[in-house]
């Protein structure tokens, strides 16, 4: 494992799951990274599919939304979450 | 200031009722939770599927959560609503997850306090923070079969 | 004006459970009655009896209506609320009279509405007039024995 | 019966009620009557054990609350209340 990445859980909900066609997933992340930038790769490379719902979506972070422009420190394990418009209630 | 946080939420536990479940929700239960002989008031939410969207015979509902993202917002919430409103002695907020049939609840939100405008104040602030802040997800399944995710309008992801 | 008031009001029973009883108050039946496919939200109230005023301990309540003039006035108030938020569907008021002991409760006020907004603000504006308008009054009754007449806030009689 | 006046149902509630030791009297009233003349009938000569709590009642008459300044007329058996102050809810 390079020693820049960790290995983080990546977790989608709703249409991000359907669009998908999975729940979760297992990625190499870098240790440290921007919320740009992790969006960038998230739905860049990592789930292509993403795309059409990309401006509707934001990141979770350990189980916290993140900032726009936050700088994250992933640990091993943690779980990044793709997540749509919430429809709750 | 996190560990402020934590030790203040985990002293409000036992007057929290969080539950994100598939079973049907009680509002009985919920009722009987937020009673106590300090409190003069209670104020309930019920939220239930409704038959028709623009026109269009809505079958039923399903939902689906984040499911541990979605308690701890819950007890954020219930932190928030009573530091909006001290007076608030206990809260109940259960979400059913899964097929929601028609007429059943998918929410209910129940508050006490010793007097009544804390208490409805209160709960309509916390559905409304629930509809902006809660990972939970619903999508209408139609009449056709055609289904459509919606998105709540309190929701403000598009101006981000 | 009078009769087309009245015709009005008749239309409108069948969507109104009023009651006023001395039987323990069902909040499961006020539910079910709002209950309808075509609503999304239900807003309840419940008064209950709290253990304490102004630091005295309050043994029981007891409440006496003007029955027969306080059920007219609770549907003249159901068709004020259907005038001010007439996406109103279904309003339950039940108001309990005789000994109301600690944490039962003594009023419940129900409306179901297709959105959650009407439903809230309906519920609130029966409480309130309710309290200002429907000839019911109650006693507290004190650890030490004595009584007490209540007298609302929103109560505008020395304002005549 | 005097041609002008009429057999009403007196009615009495929460501490009116108490004050004056019972729930129901039978009384004679002008048929016609404004709200004033009324209430100085009441509290006067009809019920003077309500003298101390005057101010905090009002009138109902046929289940309706009469206005300050209202000409009434009053019709056999109808029912005339002294309402204390509201305490429902």
């Amino acid at each position: 494992m390079d020693a820049g990445t960790v290995t983080c859980r990546l977790l989608f909900f709703a249409k991000a799951r359907e669009l998908i066609g999975r729940s979760e997933q297992s990625v190499q992340l870098p240790r440290t990274i921007n919320t740009k930038e992790l969006e960038a790769l998230l739905f860049g490379e990592l789930a292509p599919e993403l795309g059409p719902i990309r401006s509707s979506c934001v990141i979770a972070v350990g189980q916290e939304y993140v900032l726009p422009d936050q700088q994250l420190t992933l640990s091993p394990g943690i779980e990044v979450a793709v997540i749509p418009p919430l429809s709750g209630g | 200031p996190d560990d402020v946080l934590l030790q203040q939420i985990l002293r409000e536990l036992d007057r929290d009722l969080i539950r994100i479940r598939t079973d049907a929700i009680s509002v009985e239960e919920a009722t009987q939770f937020v009673t106590s002989p300090t409190n003069g008031a209670i104020s309930l939410f019920i939220g239930t599927t409704r038959d028709n969207f623009r026109g269009k015979k809505v079958m039923q509902l399903e939902y689906e959560a984040y499911e541990e993202m979605a308690a701890k917002e819950l007890h954020r919430l219930c932190h928030r609503i009573r530091a909006k409103h001290p007076s608030i002695d206990r809260i109940a907020i259960m979400h059913r997850l899964g097929v929601v049939p028609v007429t059943y609840a998918s929410v209910v939100i129940a508050t006490s306090s010793p007097h009544r405008q804390d208490a409805m104040a209160a709960t309509q602030f916390a559905i409304d923070e629930l509809k902006r802040t809660v990972p939970i997800f619903k999508k209408e399944v139609y009449e056709d079969g055609t289904t459509s995710w919606k998105e709540n309008a309190e929701c403000c992801r598009h101006s981000k």
